[in-house]
């Protein structure tokens, strides 16, 4: 058999593609690009969530969103380290971040106003990540689906976390229940974006599909998520602000108000209300870790590669 | 000093000092070190809720008192560069040098003396061995690095030196951890000159009232509320 | 718009205003600069506690609101520089050069038109007429003195233009006054792209929250008190 | 007559020396070392009231509050010129003031850790630098004198103001009242040590009044301040922080404890609370404006030193 015909015969048997196995090259760049995009969001997520960091409203929340915000950066290394087994350097992904070749979810280019944003956060974009990311628990290639096994069991964990604050904050003080239903009003279609396109206008899903990196349409995960959302708004006792939202005994689904996805192209094109914020935050904290990292490097060639 | 004064030491010594790092958070020089950063802010947020809890309500005690009432020493008070707003690696790991080996001691002290504070102080000098340790290995490699670094970690074990001896009951014992490890940075041993302190007594810095005022808005905007 | 909704506009754009000026106090480029920037900072504060008090008691205004009801535009409430804590003064010049032309020009609309609001904004408006002068004459010199004052200026100009819109009734008008003062300046001026706002609505930036929570912390914590 | 009867005549008949007039070199060096050192002290002055610019707790009070901070810049300049007269350039004093080779008042190294020492500073520290510089006012060099005459005026007025905010923190709530009380134990001591060594330990004095810039000794202003504070405290219902204050019948003067003036030695060699913040924040701030006055120079030099 040629290396293609076994490559295709693994992705048949839904087995792993390994990181020394032959591969397309379509499949190698496709697959870069989009680890890439996860570990970017992961690394620019930090953001919206560090800004509550120092202004917890109590201890055992300042430890939880630490925390949360340090797997984050944990998230962002295993998934460099999964693209580094498709032969591209760290470096080179942290420059296509910075440079802007190389995008990040968009999500994240919205600000967290309020504290009741840490619970939506947690419940709805983490919640539309593990939705988008479950599937790509069984992607074809092998790294990249054992690094996504960690990080949904992680997120799954988190958006649990997001969800309590949520109850807390809508079982609270009258002012507590605004906040949190203020948050959701602003979180809900941002994150019904975070699924992509409708599926009429999605490129690289056919191919993506064929190959197993993806096995779900855009839309599919999507109503899927809404489906899933509806009964735990309402065990929060909070409104999703979707007035056509209702029961679809047919389709057997909630009908839905689809996003504006224009307002998602402008935000990916570079116009959301933080892109250039979340973009000057990473350049900025890479720059003045310049000169940390030239001393340690110089340290380790001084001492022969050892560290101390 | 009673357990009261010397839980709230411990305590916040270890809240102010997490607040500080947290300010890291997304910023730090790698991502390895944004999750170290966050690594031990979270054990010494830690810390500080057990000691804290010995003494009251842990958030009633973080949210609810005024600069005065706090008992952390100036050191850790100190914003992350000479001036408020920096964010200056080297004097970062200057201050968790100072900090973690002066808790270290005291903490083994307190396990050994086996009063109240006993258990927690041997739970977490653990962690503190392992925040030493960090600090120790980032101020050889800044210490023993490049030009600049050597230059900016120097400015920075200077500039933090005045606040050193509050941070620490057995200034001999301190000086034997941190010693040994400037040594092996190259990097000067500052002479022991006046000294900044005041901190344990309420006395604090015109830093901390800044820091508090951030930690505190939220918990301080909504009175009685649950999180 | 109501005259309750203008008066709020125009009261938190210059309280904001002045807040983000107060930051700059003994940390100015020069001494004239601390006073001249004192002095515009003092016509805000004074601005805006005329318009707050024509809609309520101009401290519950000022110390007992949250962001969201704030209803200043974006562009005040940044920070002095592209980054939190950065004290940029060419950042700090396009700001007020952007704001205190709109300020003029709504001034002066509104004087002319002789509603309740006429008699104050004819006084601050002769203010403002001294502040777009002081902010022009620095943007020239900025722009026109050295290679890197031309290129922080530029820089300053640029990346505050999408917030421009916002701060302005009669963006043509503006943009009359603002041209050729960076024409003058020998600064591009930008090309107009996406927008910043939302503030008027009260839908802020993550700057404001910060900025309340150092600017009501002392207010809040004593609820009721006189000062 | 020579220039030196004529310089001794214009003092003995306690008129002004103006700068053209001969003047003996201490005498030009003590009065710009004098004056200097006023200079800077209004300069540095700056930061400790300026520490509650952005919290004062009413729009008034930061209004008025701003307004002094700003006389503060403008005494400074007033001063600066003032020593430019005697044939030393402002760029020089400041160079002399960023290297430590001047120095500025001391009281300045203490931090400003409560809205209550706006009062304090206002009432103790400003109402001791009147007591100072009331009788520099009758200095025998004419621009020294002038411009004395204009920052008393405004000093007293700043003064009533801080005594003012004293009043109204005694006569509000308990919690307000206790802090105007922990201010005032703060200030108190260094306040009374800012009029200097005891006389017998005070250096330049004799040749100072000689030469009329100075006309009373150190020991005599105290005393002079802490019977002008006692019945001020009565009214403001606050405690001077004295147990051995008392009116003394024999002498017609209050007794009171000295400042320790160990400590004011201390503090004057550098060794205050604030003394490395103080002098740090100075020159943060001249480093980082040196781009702007690089660009304002060249813009002058461009258009022939026409500005605009």
């Amino acid at each position: 058999r040629t290396a293609e015909e076994t490559f295709e015969a693994v992705i048949a048997a839904d087995q792993k593609v390994e990181p020394r196995d032959w591969m397309p090259d379509a499949y190698r760049k496709g697959l870069i690009r989009q680890i890439a995009q996860h570990a970017h969001s992961e690394i620019i997520g930090m953001q919206p969530e560090g800004n509550w960091i120092t202004r917890a409203p109590s201890l055992k929340r300042k430890a939880i969103l630490l925390a949360k915000v340090q797997d984050e950066a944990g998230h962002g290394l295993y998934l460099y380290a999964a693209a580094e087994t498709l032969g591209i350097s760290r470096d080179e992904l942290v420059d296509a971040l910075l440079t802007g070749r190389q995008k990040y979810s968009s999500i994240f280019n919205y600000p967290t106003l309020t504290w009741a944003d840490m619970g939506a956060i947690g419940w709805l974009v983490d919640g539309a990540a593990i939705v988008n990311q479950v599937p790509i628990c069984r992607c074809s290639y092998g790294p990249y689906a054992r690094a996504m096994i960690r990080i949904c069991k992680e997120e799954s964990f988190h958006q649990r976390q997001g969800y309590e604050i949520l109850y807390t904050l809508s079982n609270g003080t009258a002012a507590q229940h605004e906040m949190a239903q203020e948050s959701i009003n602003r979180w809900w279609y941002p994150s019904l974006a975070m699924f992509g396109p409708p599926d009429a206008d999605s490129t690289h899903s056919a191919q993506s599909m064929a190959w197993k990196i993806k096995r779900h349409s855009n839309d599919e995960l999507r109503q899927r998520f809404v489906d899933m959302c509806v009964p735990q708004a309402e065990v929060l006792g909070l409104t999703i602000p979707d007035p056509e939202l209702r029961w679809n005994e047919e389709r057997g689904h909630h009908d839905y108000t689809s996003p504006d996805f224009e307002e998602l192209m402008r935000v990916v094109k570079g116009d959301g209300p933080c892109n250039a914020e979340r973009m000057a935050h990473r350049r900025r904290a890479h720059t003045d870790g310049a000169w940390v990292r030239a001393a340690a490097e110089a340290y380790a060639a001084k001492h022969d590669g050892s560290d101390r | 000093m009673t357990g009261t004064e010397l839980a709230l030491q411990l305590g916040d010594d270890a809240l102010i000092a997490a607040q500080r790092l947290a300010e890291w958070s997304a910023r730090a020089p790698s991502m390895e070190e944004d999750v170290a950063l966050a690594n031990i802010a979270l054990d010494q947020l830690g810390a500080a809720r057990l000691f804290l809890a010995e003494v009251g309500d842990e958030d009633e005690l973080a949210f609810l008192r005024a600069d005065h009432e706090f008992r952390n020493c100036l050191l850790v008070e100190l914003p992350n560069g000479p001036y408020r707003g920096d964010l200056d690696f080297g004097w970062t790991i200057a201050k968790l040098l100072f900090l973690s080996s002066a808790q270290l001691l005291r903490y083994r002290t307190i396990a050994a003396e086996g009063g109240p504070l006993a258990p927690i102080a041997a739970k977490v000098a653990k962690e503190s061995a392992y925040h030493v340790d960090h600090a120790s290995r980032w101020t050889i490699r800044l210490g023993d690095g490049t030009p600049e670094s050597h230059d900016r970690m120097a400015a920075a074990v200077e500039g933090l030196w005045a606040y050193s001896s509050e941070v620490c009951d057995d200034r001999a014992a301190w000086l034997a951890l941190i010693e040994p490890v400037l040594a092996e940075a190259t990097l000067p041993r500052p002479a022991d000159g006046p000294v900044r302190d005041g901190g344990r007594a309420g006395r604090h810095t015109e830093h901390l009232s800044y820091l508090l005022g951030e930690m505190q808005v939220l918990h301080r905007a909504h009175p009685g509320a649950q999180w």
